[in-house]
């Protein structure tokens, strides 16, 4: 049987992963997809406690509307996200983690 | 025993989807991994008998977010980067998702005490309760969305010819 | 006092609101009309219109004020200002008869003044601008007079050190006009500086800034002597530096290169009445400290005695009149030493008009033969411009205490005032003064106008009307104002009662004849050493030449003062400068900003910019306070 | 899940892949003749009576066909792409109904399911426009993500109305749901939407930008040929086809018949006869759309997704949400929706069209000419 576990440790995975990737990438774009990643790792996480936590149903129901709007800061995010890496490759010509760093020391 | 199988299947989607995002050295197959990954969540959502929420994943991920993605990458020039190169320090990042990774995986092992077994949720019953009491912050989210539109569409605007040379 | 809201009341706070006025549409419209006409001289009029209407409207909203105080005897209104914890500061007037004098007498010399101007000032570049500070500096000297509260007080009085600063330094592309402006403001600052602490001592020791109420608790012994005797201290030495007494008179002789109507005004009738005007609204508490009293008095006399002197011996005619100013204020301050407030006042008012007159006659004279200032190339002018020369006799003669005019009544109340004290020496030195006075006056109106006249001013003649018309009304009115003193019908019990009903009018017949023969003894001797030549002024001075030439010197007080601040002020400044410029500037200014750039230099390296180590830094974060939640929780 | 319940569905799917090949067969035939008939051709005629073994011709030819690759291609990609356009194109016939039985599976969500899964069609476009590393492709690509994710919103609107109409997103329901009134009649701003909307979500005329032929000589698909080509076409009529079915479904009733006089067999027979002659009424209608109007250009396309459908849709759903609220008469909403088409109408016509000016060629006569230079980029000169 499915168990919490499995989610848990999937979740745990999926995170991980996104995190190696927003970490090691230095793509821009491919930050944001493994930080999209990372966000769907809480959805997992939280739709296996939803579906295996013995609470009243609109306990259980907070798990889904998280999960809502989970996805949708996630789309704002990666409108804004989209727009600003838009603007930096026509501004620099680059869309490296690396070249943008004209605001440290 | 079915079910099982199903999510070990969907995982293996999920992760794999996942290594491909973040180990890929073509840009484009990141984002197809991508797609797969969410897709492989979009499963793992019905089966927790959240069929809404699997369509939900697949609406937007599928069909806005991550064509969104694809839709930058070509407007980027792709050629630039058709092969990607990692971080020099990428050790360092890798120990850091180990770590993190262990501390996910170890509250893994505290049960919470009053654990059911899968059992989902009516799908009117979410509607109720995102409608009335999180109605406020659902209307919070759907301002969130328009200001970040709008931000999107003025960040990318011409402003000047000075701007793009 | 009660407060009754009576009409009179309401009438006097708008005195001083329409100067105000005048003087925010005099400067707004002159910025306006920059705008519209390259030549303002089309526009000169308006400002003399707005302000004299302004004062003129202060001049008769006086006698509304003036019949309320005999009907009702004054009171005071106030409003909210500001509120500070439990202490609440109001703006507020106060008016009894001692301040309605004033009122009179500052609305009416300055309407006088600033009539006198149009005929003086034509032509100048900053006519309107005169006029603007004309109207600024008569709302402020309203508000000292009328304010009812030491803060209230003392902001009023910086107005009017600011308006006196703008008027002496009102051509100021003279060199000497701005210094003269600029010694004028600072010596006057010291004074002030003394004045606002004496001001704080007081709120400290009774909580209120309120005068009355101060007074009361000053009598029910609420103040520790101490607190009261400096604060008492201070606040005269204030009114020293605003009424130029010694040793702060040096500023005023220096003031005389503003117009001189600005002299009139400022520098005869008003500003410099005002340290007087100061001690004498304080008078209840300086009763209570009979040193300070003492103080006062002797400041006055020295003051008295050493102007007195020094105007006899200066050739320039508005500087013989300047010293003549500090003398006579000595005078009044030695008077207001003896508790003589109504003489005081008396004199004051008499001065002031008589000293009005004195100066716009010269300044009619000097505006008739091209600036000259100088007596000694002056002569016979008397049948140039007559009129000039008669009023400015009758006011020589008022100062120099002729009777029946003014001055005569006035000086004479002092006079006895000091009798009463029981002061005999101080006495006998004032009569010396009286005969000083007199011997002074009698100079600077025989030498110029008297005698043959020289070449070069044949072709003078006499002014225009806007400019003798003045002189005339303060020539009758200081011939006949002396009359007040005396009880002149029933319901008027003469000048002392009417300000303080405890005195009444009097007459001591040998000090009267005493102070007639003096004068007249000082007039004949000027008439024989300055007219007839009878008497050699050269001889007198080989009497004794080092002490004329410490005379014509000032005392070298100016000097005195130029040596302490070049080897005591500058030398310590040098000293505070190089302690600021090593200690403050170098070490802590330059010495922190180097230390938060020398961190700044090691911390930065933190800041790498890059995505990658925020990202990880963040994470292990977590990831640490993760771990640390465990541990505390097991 | 039973045996029998799989061998159902494996049976089920098989059939359903069969019909609908069968009928992208039929469609093209008729697409031809009708397109021949408007343009007054008279279209295939060699094979068979009337052309009508046409498309079995056309299907042997595309498959014994050469299937290039071309050598700079993303091989993978390159071959997955059709699938990805093929799948969700099939995968939406799941949840459509023929019947009441004949379904697959009726889904609670199916108006939903239909939504999201006909937006991943999206995806085989770009797939297949970066797979074929071709500057063609490339733009149709770009074209086709723009165009289909600004359409998506007035299309998935168009549907919210129907669902709050029928306070169901089964399409079962909502078919039953109109056995008295058609929508179409009682949401006449909703049909027009849809059709806009799913017109351009097919990319057929006049929003066909993402494959105009003249412009981007095929878009995604230019280097395509042989059964890989097939299986585009067959996902393109199966959506096509598609699209028709929902219409006939959202607006037109579905299967409701005025007075069903029969039960049992018959009755769905008949249902399945009558929701046919619906749908291909409905197609017709494209076609007949495809052979009358011309391509719309991008930022054309574009404007009027934003400007126009979208704030319609909004409207209709705000109109259709007043009238669900308080519960009037459904002949309000049709008043209201008509009256909101006429105003839109009214403006669109009464709106200054400055573009208009500066875009289009105008022909000015030599006189004019000779005296004048040319302002604009598009004007000609005559001499």
């Amino acid at each position: 049987m499915i168990e919490l576990t499995h989610f848990q440790v999937l979740s745990g995975l999926l995170f991980a992963i996104g995190l190696y990737g927003v970490l090691a990438r230095r793509n821009a774009i491919l930050v944001l997809m493994s930080i999209e990643l990372m966000l769907n790792a809480v959805n997992i996480n939280l739709i296996g406690y939803s579906i295996f936590m013995n609470a009243s149903e609109s306990h259980r129901a907070l798990g889904h509307v998280l999960i809502i709007f989970v996805i949708t800061i996630a789309a704002a995010e990666l409108a804004l996200a989209i727009a600003i890496i838009l603007r930096l490759y026509r501004n620099k010509s680059s869309i490296n983690t690396d070249d943008i760093n004209i605001m440290r020391w | 025993m079915t079910s099982l199988i199903i999510f070990y299947l969907a995982s293996c989607v999920v992760l794999g989807g996942g290594l491909a995002v973040v180990l890929s050295r073509n840009i484009v197959y990141a984002a197809f991994g991508l797609i797969a990954s969410l897709s492989g969540v979009a499963g793992i959502f019905i089966l927790s008998f959240a069929p809404f929420l699997a369509l939900v994943q697949i609406l937007i991920y599928g069909g806005a977010i991550v064509i969104v993605i694809i839709f930058a990458l070509m407007l980027t020039k792709l050629e630039d980067f058709r092969t990607l190169s990692d971080h020099k320090h990428w050790p360092i990042a890798l120990v850091t998702s180990l770590i993190t990774l262990g501390i996910i995986i170890s509250t893994a092992f505290y049960r919470p005490a009053n654990l059911t077994s899968r059992s989902g949720l009516d799908l009117s019953k979410l509607a109720d309760e995102l409608f009335s009491k999180w109605a406020v912050p659902f209307e919070m989210a759907s301002l969130v969305l328009l200001i970040a539109l709008m931000g999107g569409v003025i960040m990318v605007r011409k402003i000047d010819s000075r701007d793009d040379k | 006092m009660e407060s009754n809201n009576t009409l009179g009341l309401h009438a006097a706070w708008i005195i001083p609101s329409i100067s105000a006025v005048a003087f925010l549409i005099i400067v707004v419209s002159m910025r306006i009309a920059g705008y519209f006409y390259s030549d303002r001289t089309k526009l000169a009029l308006l400002a003399p219109i707005v302000s004299i209407t302004a004062i003129l409207a202060g001049f008769i909203l006086f006698w509304l004020v003036l019949l309320d105080v005999l009907n009702f005897g004054g009171g005071s209104i106030s409003m909210n200002w500001l509120v500070v914890g439990l202490t609440e500061i109001r703006w507020g007037i106060f008016v009894d008869k001692v301040s309605v004098a004033m009122l009179g007498l500052v609305t009416f010399i300055s309407l006088l003044v600033q009539v006198y101007s149009i005929g003086y000032m034509k032509g100048d570049k900053h006519f309107e601008w005169y006029f603007a500070i004309h109207a600024l500096f008569a709302a402020a000297m309203l508000t000292l007079i009328l304010a009812d509260n030491l803060l209230f007080l003392y902001f009023a009085w910086e107005l009017v050190g600011l308006g006196s600063y703008l008027l002496i330094g009102f051509w100021w592309e003279k060199r000497s006009a701005a210094e003269a402006a600029k010694k004028a403001f600072i010596t006057t600052r010291i004074g002030d500086v003394c004045l606002l602490i004496g001001i704080i001592l007081l709120f400290k020791a009774t909580g209120t800034f309120n005068i009355s109420t101060i007074f009361h608790i000053a009598e029910s012994g609420g103040i520790s002597d101490a607190i009261l005797n400096s604060s008492i201290l201070l606040i005269f030495i204030g009114a020293m530096g605003k009424s130029a007494q010694f040793p702060f008179h040096v500023w005023l002789p220096d003031a005389m290169e503003g117009p001189t109507p600005v002299s009139a005004l400022i520098h005869a009738a008003t500003m410099v009445a005002a340290g007087v005007y100061l001690v004498a609204r304080m008078m209840p508490i300086f009763e209570l400290a009979p040193e300070i009293m003492l103080i006062v008095m002797i400041i006055g006399l020295i003051t008295f005695i050493f102007a007195g002197s020094m105007a006899l011996v200066m050739s320039d005619i508005k500087r013989v009149l300047a010293y003549s100013t500090i003398s006579h204020l000595g005078l009044m301050m030695l008077c207001l030493g003896t508790g003589g407030v109504a003489a005081a006042i008396f004199h004051l008012i008499v001065h002031g008009i008589a000293k009005a007159l004195l100066f716009l006659g010269a300044g009619s004279v000097m505006h008739s033969i091209d600036n000259e200032t100088n007596i000694w190339k002056m002569g016979g002018l008397r049948h140039r411009m007559p009129i000039t020369a008669i009023t400015f006799f009758i006011g020589a003669a008022s100062l120099a205490g002729l009777p029946p005019l003014a001055g005569f009544f006035s000086k004479d109340e002092l006079l006895l005032s000091i009798l009463h004290d029981g002061q005999y020496v101080v006495l006998a030195i004032t009569l010396l003064g009286v005969f000083l006075s007199a011997l002074y006056m009698a100079r600077v109106a025989i030498v110029p106008f008297l005698g043959s006249t020289p070449k070069h001013l044949e072709q003078s003649h006499e002014s225009s009307s806007i400019m003798w018309v003045p002189l005339v009304i303060l020539a009758i009115l200081s011939a006949g104002i002396g009359f007040l003193i005396l009880p002149l019908s029933s319901t008027y019990p003469g000048w002392a009662e009417f300000i303080d009903p405890s005195h009444h009018f009097e007459l001591e017949p040998w000090l009267m004849i005493l102070s007639i023969i003096l004068a007249l003894a000082a007039l004949i001797f000027g008439w024989s050493v300055y007219l007839r030549k009878s008497v050699s002024a050269k001889q007198i001075i080989e009497f004794a030449p080092s002490f004329y030439k410490t005379i014509l010197n000032k005392y070298y007080i100016d000097d005195l003062y130029q040596w302490i601040i070049d080897k005591c002020v500058l030398a310590f400044g040098n000293l505070v400068a190089l302690f600021d410029r090593v200690v403050i500037n170098d070490k802590a200014v330059d010495g922190s900003a180097i230390s938060v750039y020398m961190s700044a230099l090691k911390t930065r390296v933190l800041q790498t910019g890059y995505l990658f180590t925020y990202g990880a830094a963040m994470m292990l974060g977590a990831c640490g306070l993760a771990i640390l939640w465990w541990i505390l929780l097991d | 899940m039973s045996w029998q319940n799989l061998v159902f569905y494996v049976l089920g799917a098989v059939g359903l892949i069969i019909f609908l090949s069968l009928t992208v067969m039929v469609l093209t035939w008729i697409e031809r003749k009708f397109l021949a008939r408007i343009q007054q051709r008279m279209g295939p005629m060699r094979v068979g009576p009337h052309g009508l073994l046409q498309p079995i011709a056309d299907v042997i030819k595309l498959i014994s066909k050469e299937d290039i690759l071309p050598s700079w291609a993303d091989k993978p990609i390159y071959w997955i792409a059709p699938l990805a356009i093929f799948v969700p194109a099939i995968a939406i016939w799941v949840t459509i109904p023929f019947s009441e039985t004949l379904v697959l599976q009726n889904l609670d969500l199916g108006l939903f399911y239909i939504a999201a899964i006909s937006v991943l069609s999206v995806l085989g476009l770009v797939m297949a426009g970066w797979g074929s590393a071709n500057k063609y492709s490339m733009l149709g690509g770009l074209r086709a993500v723009g165009q289909l994710i600004s359409y998506e919103i007035p299309f998935i609107m168009a549907i919210l109305g129907v669902a709050m109409l029928s306070q169901s997103l089964s399409l079962i329901d909502i078919i039953n749901d109109q056995s008295k009134i058609a929508n179409i009649i009682v949401q006449p701003i909703g049909f027009l939407i849809f059709l806009a909307a799913g017109l351009a979500e097919l990319g057929r005329t006049p929003f066909d930008i993402h494959h105009a032929e003249s412009e981007v000589v095929g878009g995604p698909f230019v280097e395509y040929s042989g059964a890989h080509w097939a299986i585009i076409q067959l996902a393109e009529y199966v959506n096509t086809f598609a699209i028709a079915a929902l219409i006939a479904v959202m607006f037109l009733g579905g299967w409701s018949w005025p007075s069903m006089p029969f039960s049992g067999i018959p009755h769905h027979l008949l249902s399945v006869i009558w929701f046919l002659i619906k749908i291909y009424a409905v197609i017709l209608l494209i076609f007949w759309i495809r052979g009358t109007y011309p391509r719309l250009r991008i930022d054309q396309l574009m404007s009027f997704g934003w400007k126009v459908l979208v704030p319609v849709s909004f409207i209709n759903i705000v109109f259709t949400g007043f009238v669900r609220f308080y519960n009037l008469h459904w002949s309000i909403l049709t008043v209201l929706s008509l009256i909101t088409i006429g105003s839109i109408f009214y403006l669109i016509y009464k709106t200054p069209q400055q573009s208009r000016g500066e875009n289009s060629i105008r022909i000015v006569p030599s006189k004019e000419a000779a005296s004048r230079p040319p302002e604009n980029y598009g004007d000609v000169n005559v001499r």
